[in-house]
């Protein structure tokens, strides 16, 4: 399929115009313009939160930048991480005098950047703290989780330390809730078809027509098996599997994430989601707050992901707590 | 290889933008095999961007380096663009003050900035990363002949890619996939390689009298 | 691309049943199980909104069920119009007392099975009355403009429609006001990939790689023109054109929704947004609760569409009125 | 053509369900052109669910052709699919309380049947509708001999299909792209010459002493 573009180097920058000018909430900061923060941040002193990574996965990062959210994010090209300057500009347009939690994917160009911004912010006297996403399973086994990539899970992670956040809480209580929550969120997606980088000939991998890659991370990184797609309860019942697997004990009450990573369409996502919620509810789990939608994307990739966040009693109310942004509103 | 002097930085620099535009693809789908295939791309833009810096007013190498370093800070924030600057960075530092380096001094500033690049990105020699190939540039142009280092650099860095193919990588997105990487090369010790190449190729660096020796 | 399902004869009430379990605001309803309303609806007598049409068009139209918009669905086939029973079921759910509005896209099984409701409907007591939605100008020419086919503007005459039925007005201002916001709200769309029908083996209508179909239809009716694919600003420059040449009289405020088909990503909606916003700014015209999503879809087809709703001083207040739906909040 | 009992019904439908699902996909193709292409998807499906009607124990064809008109309705709400319901229900109106329906009568009950299409969907005679081909194939079958006549009523849906081809379409998703539309048949008037003309090849409704003649 074609793009609507001008120029694939103007694509990042008129792609943030846009989102700027039909959310009004949002603003776009820094010297080059690649930091988002909020249009009214307000003035009370509290723990700021800041996100970021490559540009290609709206509404991950930015769209994620709203009250009980995130505070700013700074945005890189497709699939690179944001540079040092934005990185360092996104944690100074979220301080608010009590440090700042760097919550972003597990990504090479993303930790280095955002690490020597940390420098540079602590030079500066802002303390930070730093939690990576590490939810997709398919990424590496669970001994090796800590090197797992982030995916779709993230969200869940910005929810609950935002609204930690927005009680007031520490940045020391705000960091381990972030932590807690990427901890016991599991994700695991797969790919039905490629995406291309703007301007590119071709697409970034290849997937033959009919073929579904499990596993497959959302850049399009190899997954754990490739073949012909399999019927929709098929898929639903692996990937559960895999999940609960990664369950911490005893679990009674989840949160659900079936995300689309851009072309497959709603319908296809609900059908997943009542074979989740029908297995989930088989097997006494309750689910709180489900979420079917595209959450993060990889520009018009096919394919789903679903996550799951085994909730417990500190993470549940702050996954409720009211927050807002333009993609996401718990009321 | 010369002295090295503003002059010859910006025609090398000149040179890896040519290479890096013609090898886009190739580079975008070295990377899409384990990764996400924007390492042609990046490495395009970033090469694009540190030419157009503008070097002639530069006192000394290390502002000329450090102005580098800044236009490809700016340009991305990708892994290897990243650790691109990262090295500039450190022979920035290297060269700091000094209008001209000495053909002796050059594999000690490229082991700076092999250096400069594990401590940023957190990899070891051995991982299957550019750093590995740097590092073996490094090591060869030390004990080779001065003139026309350029083919030693290219064979150097050629010699580092046939070694670590059928080697696992072990950092970024493809340290994930282990021992299914064995038998594809990496997609930054690739681009180093095509550097270096193009590099002997266009007798970059070398003065008038040294090619028509 | 693949298609995540079952099975193509359960493809829709499957995705139901999904959509009820993701969101516990709607409920299944109707013999069938193809009506969709709300899970408390309320006792006050007031009038209510029915919509419907084909399956394919998520959120379309299920997912404006909520309050200040519609009170039940009536929902098809893939591409088909509901059936009788369904329609007259949907108006069954509404009804709260004070007569019915039917308000859905001008196709002709959709128009034929709700006359025929309309009709038993009123046998049983309910008045009712219909609106249909014809905003897309590239499907006839302004002369002929009630031969045209309703897409994704409809949803302006939900939410305008939806906030004076909550104010408690009578059927026949609640019909005005959809009439009247349906006359001012204009569509232009255009398709850069075909969608398949659930378990086809081909797509409904071709489309070469590269190649745009200006003004097609979201079930892929040809359109106006079929090209190679231009820069982005060159389409919303000519969607824009379009549209302004069908306004009626001087207009100082718009709303617009750019809206993906489905595959086509919110990075490029925001590239066309980016340059709406430009021009309309330029001609002077206030931009009031832009929408740049995806809110009318046809699968995974690719593409997206434009709207503007010519607003005046009865439509704005309404179009501002708090409402809430899975998909669409006005705070 | 028999004069019409419940078993001649029950065959005929059985006919149109292998029809229809032999020519799905070349009905999709030729409603995609100007329409939604679900044409051939629609017309299986409501086959399918007509012939799994059980009509043996049905009083009279007034109540078996309602059972059919239920389960049409049941399994679409698409423009044709309502049309055949509409068409269902307006011939179980004329052959209310009988148990057969003399050959005589039928193209009268075909006139019921289009002339109800006509008032529900809004079309005129002309406009590029199945209707047009019912209105043949009930016009042509007036003056034809009784036997065989199958084989009227598939020519006459050919003719008017090869008549309308250069015709424009003037109502439902085609008649919006009016000349455009010449050159191309109606999907309805296709679907009905594939329905005849498999009935015509089957011989169905021929009672076997007709079939030998
Ligand atoms: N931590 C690291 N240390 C050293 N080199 C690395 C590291 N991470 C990545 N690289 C190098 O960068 C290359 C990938 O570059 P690129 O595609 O631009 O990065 P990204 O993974 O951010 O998209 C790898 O092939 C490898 O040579
Ligand atoms: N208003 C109408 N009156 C008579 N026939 C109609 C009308 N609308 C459509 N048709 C017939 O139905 C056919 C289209 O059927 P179908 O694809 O099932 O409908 P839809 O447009 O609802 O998808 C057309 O080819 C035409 O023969
Ligand atoms: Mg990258
Ligand atoms: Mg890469
Ligand atoms: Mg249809
Ligand atoms: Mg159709």
């Amino acid at each position: 399929m074609s793009q609507i573009i001008n120029s694939a180097l103007q694509y990042v920058d008129e792609m943030l115009e846009g989102l700027v000018a039909a959310n009004r909430s949002l603003v776009r900061l820094g010297e080059a313009g690649r930091v988002v923060g909020l249009s009214t941040p307000g003035d009370r002193a509290r723990v700021g939160i800041v996100s970021g990574g490559g540009s290609g996965h709206l509404p991950l990062f930015t769209g994620y930048v709203g009250s009980g959210l995130l505070d700013a994010c700074a945005i890189g090209n497709v699939f690179e991480g944001p540079n040092v300057q934005s990185c360092m500009e996104a944690i100074r347009v979220a301080d608010r005098g009590r440090g700042v939690l760097c919550l972003y994917g597990n990504y090479g160009g993303d930790r280095m950047n955002f690490d020597m911004a940390s420098e540079l912010a602590e030079a500066e006297g802002i303390e930070t703290s730093t939690v990576l996403g590490i939810d997709d399973v398919a990424s590496a086994s669970f001994d090796e989780h800590s090197r797992r990539r982030g995916v779709a899970g993230i969200i869940y992670a910005y929810k609950t330390a935002g609204a930690l956040a927005a009680l007031g809480a520490s940045l020391a209580d705000v960091t381990e809730m972030a932590r807690r929550t990427v901890e016991r969120t599991k994700t695991i997606g797969f790919a039905l078809s490629p995406c291309r980088l703007p301007g590119a000939a071709v697409a970034s991998f290849e997937l033959a027509e009919g073929e579904i890659g499990m596993g497959m991370g959302i850049h399009g990184e190899p997954g754990i098996w490739q073949d012909r797609v399999k019927p929709a309860d098929d898929l639903a019942d692996e990937m559960l599997d895999r999940l609960m697997a990664e369950a911490l004990g005893d679990f009674r009450r989840v949160t659900v994430l079936v995300n689309s990573l851009g072309a497959t369409p709603l319908e296809e996502l609900f059908i997943l989601y009542r074979r989740l919620a029908r297995r989930l509810s088989d097997h006494g789990v309750e689910i709180v707050l489900p979420l079917v939608g595209r959450y993060t994307t990889s520009m018009e990739m096919a394919g789903a992901s679903v996550s799951l966040c085994f909730l417990d009693e500190d993470i549940e109310p702050h996954l409720l707590a009211p927050a807002s942004c333009p993609f996401w509103t718990v009321p | 290889m010369t002295d090295v002097t503003i002059r010859e930085i910006s025609a090398i620099v000149e040179r890896a933008r040519l290479a890096f535009d013609a090898a886009e693809s190739d580079l975008n789908a070295a990377d899409g095999r384990f990764g996400d295939g924007d390492t042609g791309t990046m490495l395009n833009r970033l090469a694009s961007a540190i030419a157009l810096v503008d070097l002639k007013a530069e006192p000394d190498l290390g502002s000329a380096f450090r102005k580098m370093a800044a236009a490809a800070s700016r340009s991305t924030g990708s892994s290897l663009g990243t650790l691109v600057m990262t090295a500039l960075l450190a022979v920035s530092k290297y060269a700091a003050g000094q209008s001209t380096l000495s053909r002796q001094a050059i594999p000690e500033m490229i082991e700076a900035a092999a250096t400069a690049m594990l401590a940023r990105g957190g990899a070891s020699l051995g991982d299957k990363t550019i750093v590995d190939s740097i590092a073996t540039v490094a090591g060869e142009l030390k004990t080779a002949p001065a003139v026309a280092s350029w083919e030693v650099a290219s064979a150097a860095s050629r010699k580092a890619l046939d070694s670590f193919r059928d080697r696992p990588s072990r950092i970024g997105r493809a340290g994930r996939y282990g021992n299914k990487t064995i038998g594809f090369d990496d997609p930054g010790m690739l681009a180093f390689a095509i550097l270096c190449g193009a590099l002997a190729r266009s007798n970059v660096g070398l003065r008038p009298e040294e090619v028509s020796e």
